[in-house]
Protein backbone atom coordinates (compact mmCIF):
# COMPACT_ATOMS: atom_id res chain seq x y z
CA UNK A 1 0.00 0.00 0.00
CA UNK A 2 0.96 3.61 -0.60
CA UNK A 3 -0.19 6.99 0.67
CA UNK A 4 -3.46 8.40 0.23
CA UNK A 5 -3.16 12.20 -0.68
CA UNK A 6 -6.63 14.04 0.18
CA UNK A 7 -6.62 17.45 -0.90
CA UNK A 8 -9.69 20.40 0.20
CA UNK A 9 -10.61 23.50 -1.42
CA UNK A 10 -8.29 24.86 -4.03
CA UNK A 11 -5.67 22.63 -3.75
CA UNK A 12 -8.13 20.50 -5.45
CA UNK A 13 -7.83 22.33 -8.11
CA UNK A 14 -3.92 22.63 -8.34
CA UNK A 15 -3.68 19.01 -7.71
CA UNK A 16 -6.19 18.26 -10.61
CA UNK A 17 -8.23 16.11 -7.94
CA UNK A 18 -9.81 14.95 -4.70
CA UNK A 19 -7.37 11.99 -3.84
CA UNK A 20 -4.38 10.51 -4.91
CA UNK A 21 -2.42 7.65 -3.99
CA UNK A 22 1.24 8.06 -3.80
CA UNK A 23 4.03 5.23 -3.89
CA UNK A 24 5.23 4.52 0.12
CA UNK A 25 7.53 7.29 1.63
CA UNK A 26 8.66 7.24 5.26
CA UNK A 27 7.99 10.91 5.93
CA UNK A 28 5.77 13.80 4.48
CA UNK A 29 8.87 15.98 3.37
CA UNK A 30 9.83 12.86 0.77
CA UNK A 31 6.05 12.03 -0.24
CA UNK A 32 6.28 16.15 -1.06
CA UNK A 33 9.90 16.07 -2.71
CA UNK A 34 8.22 13.55 -5.37
CA UNK A 35 5.10 15.25 -6.45
CA UNK A 36 5.13 17.53 -9.16
CA UNK A 37 7.36 20.94 -7.69
CA UNK A 38 3.87 23.43 -7.76
CA UNK A 39 1.70 21.07 -6.02
CA UNK A 40 4.57 20.85 -3.65
CA UNK A 41 4.66 24.63 -3.19
CA UNK A 42 1.43 24.43 -2.68
CA UNK A 43 1.33 22.10 -0.30
CA UNK A 44 3.95 23.81 1.63
CA UNK A 45 2.31 26.78 2.36
CA UNK A 46 2.15 27.89 6.01
CA UNK A 47 -1.54 28.34 6.04
CA UNK A 48 -1.98 24.77 5.06
CA UNK A 49 -2.47 22.34 7.84
CA UNK A 50 -1.94 18.97 7.64
CA UNK A 51 -4.35 15.72 9.01
CA UNK A 52 -2.81 12.13 9.41
CA UNK A 53 -5.35 9.65 9.59
CA UNK A 54 -7.78 12.23 10.49
CA UNK A 55 -5.49 13.61 13.40
CA UNK A 56 -4.49 17.44 13.21
CA UNK A 57 -0.56 17.52 13.15
CA UNK A 58 0.80 20.73 14.96
CA UNK A 59 3.65 22.90 13.31
CA UNK A 60 6.68 20.78 14.80
CA UNK A 61 5.32 17.19 14.53
CA UNK A 62 6.91 15.12 12.00
CA UNK A 63 5.18 11.87 12.20
CA UNK A 64 6.82 8.26 10.58
CA UNK A 65 4.60 7.53 8.15
CA UNK A 66 3.28 3.72 7.43
CA UNK A 67 1.91 1.81 4.70
CA UNK A 68 -1.83 3.03 4.09
CA UNK A 69 -1.94 6.32 5.63
CA UNK A 70 -4.19 9.33 4.46
CA UNK A 71 -2.71 12.53 4.96
CA UNK A 72 -5.07 15.34 4.12
CA UNK A 73 -4.08 19.11 3.21
CA UNK A 74 -6.68 21.50 4.66
CA UNK A 75 -5.93 25.32 3.24
CA UNK A 76 -7.99 28.02 5.20
CA UNK A 77 -11.75 27.44 5.29
CA UNK A 78 -14.30 29.43 3.76
CA UNK A 79 -15.75 32.78 5.23
CA UNK A 80 -18.91 33.12 6.36
CA UNK B 1 -22.40 20.49 35.61
CA UNK B 2 -24.40 21.08 31.98
CA UNK B 3 -27.14 18.64 31.75
CA UNK B 4 -27.93 20.44 28.10
CA UNK B 5 -28.79 18.47 25.76
CA UNK B 6 -27.00 18.93 22.01
CA UNK B 7 -28.24 17.72 18.78
CA UNK B 8 -25.50 18.01 16.42
CA UNK B 9 -26.04 16.73 12.33
CA UNK B 10 -23.98 17.26 8.96
CA UNK B 11 -26.26 16.12 6.25
CA UNK B 12 -25.72 15.89 2.58
CA UNK B 13 -29.47 16.03 1.59
CA UNK B 14 -31.64 19.39 2.45
CA UNK B 15 -33.73 19.62 5.28
CA UNK B 16 -36.58 21.58 6.46
CA UNK B 17 -35.36 24.31 9.49
CA UNK B 18 -39.18 24.85 10.83
CA UNK B 19 -39.87 21.40 10.78
CA UNK B 20 -36.56 21.14 13.00
CA UNK B 21 -37.43 24.25 14.76
CA UNK B 22 -40.72 22.79 15.45
CA UNK B 23 -39.23 19.68 16.93
CA UNK B 24 -36.84 21.12 19.05
CA UNK B 25 -38.81 24.04 20.56
CA UNK B 26 -41.48 21.49 21.69
CA UNK B 27 -38.84 18.91 23.39
CA UNK B 28 -38.00 21.68 25.99
CA UNK B 29 -41.41 23.51 27.10
CA UNK B 30 -38.98 24.17 30.57
CA UNK B 31 -37.29 26.93 28.14
CA UNK B 32 -38.63 30.30 27.84
CA UNK B 33 -36.84 31.46 25.03
CA UNK B 34 -35.42 29.80 21.61
CA UNK B 35 -33.11 31.49 19.79
CA UNK B 36 -32.59 30.38 16.07
CA UNK B 37 -30.13 31.63 13.40
CA UNK B 38 -31.22 30.30 9.77
CA UNK B 39 -28.43 30.66 6.93
CA UNK B 40 -29.48 30.06 3.64
CA UNK B 41 -28.31 30.33 0.14
CA UNK B 42 -28.75 33.96 -1.10
CA UNK B 43 -30.64 34.42 -4.13
CA UNK B 44 -30.36 37.20 -6.35
CA UNK B 45 -26.04 37.74 -6.36
CA UNK B 46 -26.16 35.89 -9.67
CA UNK B 47 -25.00 32.60 -7.71
CA UNK B 48 -25.98 29.57 -9.47
CA UNK B 49 -25.18 27.03 -6.98
CA UNK B 50 -22.92 26.60 -3.73
CA UNK B 51 -20.86 23.70 -2.86
CA UNK B 52 -19.50 22.94 0.55
CA UNK B 53 -16.96 20.12 0.76
CA UNK B 54 -15.89 18.27 4.45
CA UNK B 55 -13.23 16.54 5.44
CA UNK B 56 -15.21 13.70 7.17
CA UNK B 57 -12.61 12.49 9.93
CA UNK B 58 -12.05 16.48 11.12
CA UNK B 59 -15.91 18.04 10.27
CA UNK B 60 -18.82 16.35 12.51
CA UNK B 61 -15.85 16.12 15.21
CA UNK B 62 -14.89 19.37 15.41
CA UNK B 63 -19.16 20.59 15.00
CA UNK B 64 -19.64 18.15 18.20
CA UNK B 65 -16.28 20.06 19.85
CA UNK B 66 -18.08 23.33 19.34
CA UNK B 67 -21.22 22.67 20.37
CA UNK B 68 -19.62 20.84 23.59
CA UNK B 69 -17.54 24.35 24.65
CA UNK B 70 -21.03 26.33 23.85
CA UNK B 71 -22.64 24.58 25.78
CA UNK B 72 -20.11 24.63 28.99
CA UNK B 73 -20.00 28.67 28.50
CA UNK B 74 -23.91 29.07 28.83
CA UNK B 75 -26.50 28.08 30.86
CA UNK B 76 -28.89 26.45 27.68
CA UNK B 77 -31.61 23.77 27.96
CA UNK B 78 -30.76 22.04 24.14
CA UNK B 79 -28.81 23.26 21.55
CA UNK B 80 -29.52 22.08 18.01
CA UNK B 81 -26.95 22.32 15.11
CA UNK B 82 -27.90 21.61 11.65
CA UNK B 83 -25.13 21.99 8.77
CA UNK B 84 -25.73 21.11 5.12
CA UNK B 85 -22.73 19.61 3.05
CA UNK B 86 -22.88 19.48 -1.01
CA UNK B 87 -24.24 21.48 -3.64
CA UNK B 88 -27.29 23.86 -2.55
CA UNK B 89 -29.26 25.95 -4.96
CA UNK B 90 -30.34 29.91 -3.75
CA UNK B 91 -33.10 29.63 -1.30
CA UNK B 92 -31.70 26.48 0.55
CA UNK B 93 -31.09 26.33 4.43
CA UNK B 94 -27.32 26.16 4.89
CA UNK B 95 -27.01 26.22 8.81
CA UNK B 96 -29.57 25.99 11.51
CA UNK B 97 -28.17 26.83 14.80
CA UNK B 98 -31.10 27.12 17.80
CA UNK B 99 -30.34 27.65 21.27
CA UNK B 100 -32.77 27.06 24.26
CA UNK B 101 -32.71 28.59 27.68
CA UNK B 102 -34.48 29.61 30.76
CA UNK B 103 -33.10 33.06 29.97
CA UNK B 104 -33.18 35.63 26.63
CA UNK B 105 -29.73 36.89 27.00
CA UNK B 106 -28.12 33.29 27.66
CA UNK B 107 -30.16 31.93 24.12
CA UNK B 108 -29.07 34.97 21.80
CA UNK B 109 -25.21 34.67 22.74
CA UNK B 110 -24.70 30.75 22.50
CA UNK B 111 -26.43 31.02 19.32
CA UNK B 112 -24.49 33.83 18.19
CA UNK B 113 -21.25 32.55 19.49
CA UNK B 114 -22.03 29.24 17.71
CA UNK B 115 -22.28 31.01 14.33
CA UNK B 116 -19.06 32.97 14.88
CA UNK B 117 -16.99 29.87 15.35
CA UNK B 118 -19.00 27.49 13.20
CA UNK B 119 -18.58 30.35 10.00
CA UNK B 120 -14.72 30.97 10.90
CA UNK B 121 -13.52 27.52 12.59
CA UNK B 122 -15.24 24.90 11.15
CA UNK B 123 -13.42 22.46 8.01
CA UNK B 124 -16.03 23.41 5.71
CA UNK B 125 -14.80 24.40 2.17
CA UNK B 126 -17.38 26.82 -0.28
CA UNK B 127 -17.27 27.43 -3.88
CA UNK B 128 -19.65 29.02 -6.12
CA UNK B 129 -20.86 28.92 -8.93
CA UNK B 130 -21.31 31.83 -11.42
CA UNK B 131 -21.57 32.30 -15.33
CA UNK B 132 -21.67 28.33 -15.47
CA UNK B 133 -17.54 28.27 -13.30
CA UNK B 134 -16.49 27.04 -9.85
CA UNK B 135 -14.79 29.90 -7.70
CA UNK B 136 -13.11 28.87 -4.25
CA UNK B 137 -14.68 31.24 -1.06
CA UNK B 138 -11.17 32.93 0.35
CA UNK B 139 -11.62 33.74 4.59
CA UNK B 140 -12.49 36.55 5.09
CA UNK B 141 -11.40 38.99 7.22
CA UNK B 142 -14.71 39.85 9.14
CA UNK B 143 -14.79 36.24 10.71
CA UNK B 144 -11.79 36.79 12.77
CA UNK B 145 -13.11 40.10 13.80
CA UNK B 146 -15.91 38.03 14.66
CA UNK B 147 -13.98 35.72 16.74
CA UNK B 148 -12.42 38.28 18.61
CA UNK B 149 -15.22 39.87 20.11
CA UNK B 150 -15.59 36.43 22.33
CA UNK B 151 -12.11 37.15 23.47
CA UNK C 1 -33.84 55.01 2.98
CA UNK C 2 -34.70 51.48 4.40
CA UNK C 3 -37.41 49.77 2.08
CA UNK C 4 -37.24 46.92 5.12
CA UNK C 5 -40.88 45.37 5.27
CA UNK C 6 -42.30 45.18 8.94
CA UNK C 7 -44.99 42.71 9.69
CA UNK C 8 -45.88 43.74 13.52
CA UNK C 9 -48.80 41.97 14.80
CA UNK C 10 -50.84 41.43 17.81
CA UNK C 11 -52.41 38.33 18.14
CA UNK C 12 -55.52 37.43 20.93
CA UNK C 13 -55.16 33.67 20.01
CA UNK C 14 -52.77 31.35 19.40
CA UNK C 15 -50.14 31.19 16.73
CA UNK C 16 -48.49 28.97 14.83
CA UNK C 17 -44.62 30.35 15.17
CA UNK C 18 -42.99 27.34 12.91
CA UNK C 19 -45.47 28.09 10.02
CA UNK C 20 -44.87 31.92 10.51
CA UNK C 21 -40.90 31.40 10.42
CA UNK C 22 -41.22 29.42 7.32
CA UNK C 23 -43.48 31.91 5.49
CA UNK C 24 -40.80 34.88 6.38
CA UNK C 25 -38.06 32.98 5.64
CA UNK C 26 -39.46 32.01 2.02
CA UNK C 27 -40.22 35.57 1.27
CA UNK C 28 -37.04 36.75 1.62
CA UNK C 29 -34.31 34.45 -0.42
CA UNK C 30 -32.02 37.42 -0.96
CA UNK C 31 -31.63 37.16 2.93
CA UNK C 32 -28.69 35.71 3.83
CA UNK C 33 -29.67 34.47 7.23
CA UNK C 34 -32.31 35.28 9.58
CA UNK C 35 -32.62 35.27 13.24
CA UNK C 36 -35.60 34.50 15.26
CA UNK C 37 -36.17 34.67 18.81
CA UNK C 38 -39.30 32.74 20.28
CA UNK C 39 -40.94 33.10 23.74
CA UNK C 40 -42.87 30.29 24.95
CA UNK C 41 -44.82 30.01 28.70
CA UNK C 42 -42.16 28.09 30.47
CA UNK C 43 -43.55 24.53 31.94
CA UNK C 44 -42.69 23.02 35.22
CA UNK C 45 -42.26 26.96 37.37
CA UNK C 46 -45.80 25.75 38.75
CA UNK C 47 -47.17 28.21 36.69
CA UNK C 48 -51.01 27.16 35.71
CA UNK C 49 -51.75 30.54 33.09
CA UNK C 50 -50.07 33.21 32.03
CA UNK C 51 -52.58 36.47 30.96
CA UNK C 52 -50.84 39.66 29.32
CA UNK C 53 -53.10 42.43 29.28
CA UNK C 54 -52.96 45.15 26.71
CA UNK C 55 -54.28 48.82 26.47
CA UNK C 56 -55.59 48.87 22.55
CA UNK C 57 -54.52 52.28 22.03
CA UNK C 58 -50.85 52.56 22.91
CA UNK C 59 -49.65 48.42 22.83
CA UNK C 60 -49.70 48.26 18.80
CA UNK C 61 -49.08 51.26 18.12
CA UNK C 62 -45.70 51.24 20.03
CA UNK C 63 -44.68 48.14 18.58
CA UNK C 64 -45.01 49.42 15.15
CA UNK C 65 -42.93 52.49 16.68
CA UNK C 66 -40.33 50.19 17.93
CA UNK C 67 -39.98 48.11 14.45
CA UNK C 68 -39.32 51.28 12.83
CA UNK C 69 -36.47 51.75 15.42
CA UNK C 70 -35.05 48.59 14.47
CA UNK C 71 -35.30 48.53 10.40
CA UNK C 72 -33.80 52.30 10.58
CA UNK C 73 -30.93 51.03 13.11
CA UNK C 74 -30.14 48.09 11.20
CA UNK C 75 -29.73 47.42 7.33
CA UNK C 76 -32.25 44.52 7.03
CA UNK C 77 -34.49 43.16 4.77
CA UNK C 78 -37.16 42.35 6.46
CA UNK C 79 -38.60 42.46 10.57
CA UNK C 80 -41.29 39.70 11.63
CA UNK C 81 -42.80 40.68 14.99
CA UNK C 82 -45.63 38.53 16.83
CA UNK C 83 -47.10 39.09 20.41
CA UNK C 84 -49.92 37.16 21.96
CA UNK C 85 -52.23 38.96 24.57
CA UNK C 86 -54.76 36.96 26.37
CA UNK C 87 -54.66 34.14 28.55
CA UNK C 88 -51.69 31.12 27.62
CA UNK C 89 -50.97 28.23 29.03
CA UNK C 90 -47.23 26.21 29.41
CA UNK C 91 -46.11 25.50 26.21
CA UNK C 92 -47.70 28.42 24.23
CA UNK C 93 -45.59 30.84 22.18
CA UNK C 94 -46.04 34.46 23.67
CA UNK C 95 -43.90 36.10 21.47
CA UNK C 96 -41.84 35.89 17.80
CA UNK C 97 -39.54 38.08 16.64
CA UNK C 98 -37.61 37.18 13.52
CA UNK C 99 -34.91 39.37 11.72
CA UNK C 100 -33.76 38.75 7.83
CA UNK C 101 -30.84 40.09 6.75
CA UNK C 102 -27.88 40.22 4.36
CA UNK C 103 -25.27 40.09 7.15
CA UNK C 104 -26.05 37.70 10.37
CA UNK C 105 -24.14 40.48 12.81
CA UNK C 106 -26.99 43.14 11.83
CA UNK C 107 -29.83 39.94 12.30
CA UNK C 108 -28.41 39.26 15.78
CA UNK C 109 -28.53 42.42 16.83
CA UNK C 110 -31.80 43.48 15.23
CA UNK C 111 -33.62 40.71 16.87
CA UNK C 112 -31.81 40.89 20.46
CA UNK C 113 -32.39 44.84 20.12
CA UNK C 114 -36.31 44.55 19.82
CA UNK C 115 -36.60 41.83 22.23
CA UNK C 116 -34.72 43.83 24.95
CA UNK C 117 -37.42 46.80 24.32
CA UNK C 118 -40.38 44.72 23.71
CA UNK C 119 -40.29 42.97 27.02
CA UNK C 120 -39.30 46.69 28.74
CA UNK C 121 -41.05 49.37 26.94
CA UNK C 122 -44.07 47.42 25.71
CA UNK C 123 -47.39 48.03 27.28
CA UNK C 124 -48.34 44.82 28.30
CA UNK C 125 -49.06 43.63 31.70
CA UNK C 126 -48.09 40.74 33.23
CA UNK C 127 -49.92 38.17 35.64
CA UNK C 128 -49.51 34.84 36.22
CA UNK C 129 -51.59 31.95 37.81
CA UNK C 130 -49.93 29.61 40.54
CA UNK C 131 -52.57 27.50 42.59
CA UNK C 132 -55.01 28.61 41.02
CA UNK C 133 -54.54 32.53 42.17
CA UNK C 134 -53.83 35.09 39.56
CA UNK C 135 -50.42 37.67 40.91
CA UNK C 136 -49.67 40.81 38.64
CA UNK C 137 -45.70 40.55 37.52
CA UNK C 138 -43.95 43.99 38.33
CA UNK C 139 -40.91 45.54 36.40
CA UNK C 140 -37.41 43.55 36.98
CA UNK C 141 -33.91 44.70 36.94
CA UNK C 142 -32.55 43.04 34.61
CA UNK C 143 -34.98 44.52 31.88
CA UNK C 144 -33.05 47.84 32.51
CA UNK C 145 -29.98 46.67 32.63
CA UNK C 146 -30.45 44.57 28.53
CA UNK C 147 -31.78 48.11 27.84
CA UNK C 148 -28.53 49.98 28.95
CA UNK C 149 -26.68 47.87 26.49
CA UNK C 150 -27.87 49.44 23.34
CA UNK C 151 -27.62 53.17 24.71
CA UNK D 1 -71.55 61.79 29.54
CA UNK D 2 -69.08 61.09 32.24
CA UNK D 3 -64.91 60.22 32.12
CA UNK D 4 -63.93 56.70 31.53
CA UNK D 5 -61.48 55.43 33.51
CA UNK D 6 -59.29 52.17 32.54
CA UNK D 7 -57.07 50.53 35.12
CA UNK D 8 -54.53 48.33 34.17
CA UNK D 9 -51.88 45.95 35.79
CA UNK D 10 -52.07 45.95 39.54
CA UNK D 11 -54.40 49.04 39.44
CA UNK D 12 -57.21 46.68 38.18
CA UNK D 13 -57.07 44.96 41.81
CA UNK D 14 -56.60 48.04 43.61
CA UNK D 15 -60.33 49.06 41.66
CA UNK D 16 -61.83 46.02 41.74
CA UNK D 17 -62.66 46.76 38.01
CA UNK D 18 -60.62 46.89 34.50
CA UNK D 19 -62.69 49.67 34.18
CA UNK D 20 -65.02 52.31 35.56
CA UNK D 21 -66.95 55.71 34.68
CA UNK D 22 -67.40 58.51 36.98
CA UNK D 23 -69.00 61.89 36.82
CA UNK D 24 -67.57 64.43 34.59
CA UNK D 25 -64.88 66.58 36.04
CA UNK D 26 -62.95 69.04 34.31
CA UNK D 27 -59.69 68.08 35.52
CA UNK D 28 -57.80 64.96 36.59
CA UNK D 29 -56.74 66.25 40.03
CA UNK D 30 -60.78 66.85 40.03
CA UNK D 31 -61.54 63.25 39.00
CA UNK D 32 -58.89 61.65 41.72
CA UNK D 33 -60.32 63.78 44.85
CA UNK D 34 -64.01 61.85 44.00
CA UNK D 35 -62.16 58.85 43.93
CA UNK D 36 -61.83 56.39 47.33
CA UNK D 37 -58.81 57.74 48.66
CA UNK D 38 -56.69 54.19 48.60
CA UNK D 39 -57.59 54.13 44.27
CA UNK D 40 -56.55 58.01 44.11
CA UNK D 41 -53.43 57.22 46.07
CA UNK D 42 -52.58 54.25 44.01
CA UNK D 43 -53.16 56.19 40.91
CA UNK D 44 -51.19 59.07 41.82
CA UNK D 45 -48.22 56.91 42.30
CA UNK D 46 -45.08 58.86 40.20
CA UNK D 47 -44.34 55.85 38.63
CA UNK D 48 -47.66 55.19 37.21
CA UNK D 49 -48.40 57.08 33.37
CA UNK D 50 -51.86 58.63 32.62
CA UNK D 51 -53.27 58.87 28.72
CA UNK D 52 -56.12 60.54 27.75
CA UNK D 53 -58.18 59.25 24.50
CA UNK D 54 -55.02 56.85 24.00
CA UNK D 55 -51.94 60.23 23.95
CA UNK D 56 -49.62 59.17 26.47
CA UNK D 57 -49.21 62.46 28.78
CA UNK D 58 -46.26 64.15 29.96
CA UNK D 59 -45.20 64.99 33.47
CA UNK D 60 -46.40 68.10 33.05
CA UNK D 61 -49.56 68.14 31.45
CA UNK D 62 -52.51 69.60 32.61
CA UNK D 63 -55.40 68.58 30.18
CA UNK D 64 -58.65 70.59 30.33
CA UNK D 65 -60.70 67.35 30.35
CA UNK D 66 -64.14 67.05 28.16
CA UNK D 67 -67.70 64.35 28.62
CA UNK D 68 -66.19 60.94 27.27
CA UNK D 69 -63.02 61.65 27.73
CA UNK D 70 -60.91 58.22 28.58
CA UNK D 71 -58.85 58.35 31.22
CA UNK D 72 -55.92 54.98 30.88
CA UNK D 73 -53.73 54.56 34.02
CA UNK D 74 -50.85 52.79 33.63
CA UNK D 75 -48.20 50.91 36.13
CA UNK D 76 -44.72 50.05 35.01
CA UNK D 77 -45.26 47.36 32.61
CA UNK D 78 -44.00 43.65 33.46
CA UNK D 79 -40.53 42.37 32.94
CA UNK D 80 -39.27 39.63 31.02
Amino acid sequence: MGIKLVFLGRIEDVAGAGELTVPFAASIEAVLADLEPELARALREPRVKLAVNGILLRDTDAPVLRHGDEIAFLPPVSGG
Amino acid sequence: MNAAASDVRLLAAPFDPARELAAFTAAYPEAGGVVSFLGQVRAGDGVEALELRHYEPLTLPAMRALAERVRARWDLDALLVIHRSGVMEPGEPIVLVAAAARHRREAFAAADFAMDHLKSESWFWKREKSAGAWRWIEPREQDFQDIARWE
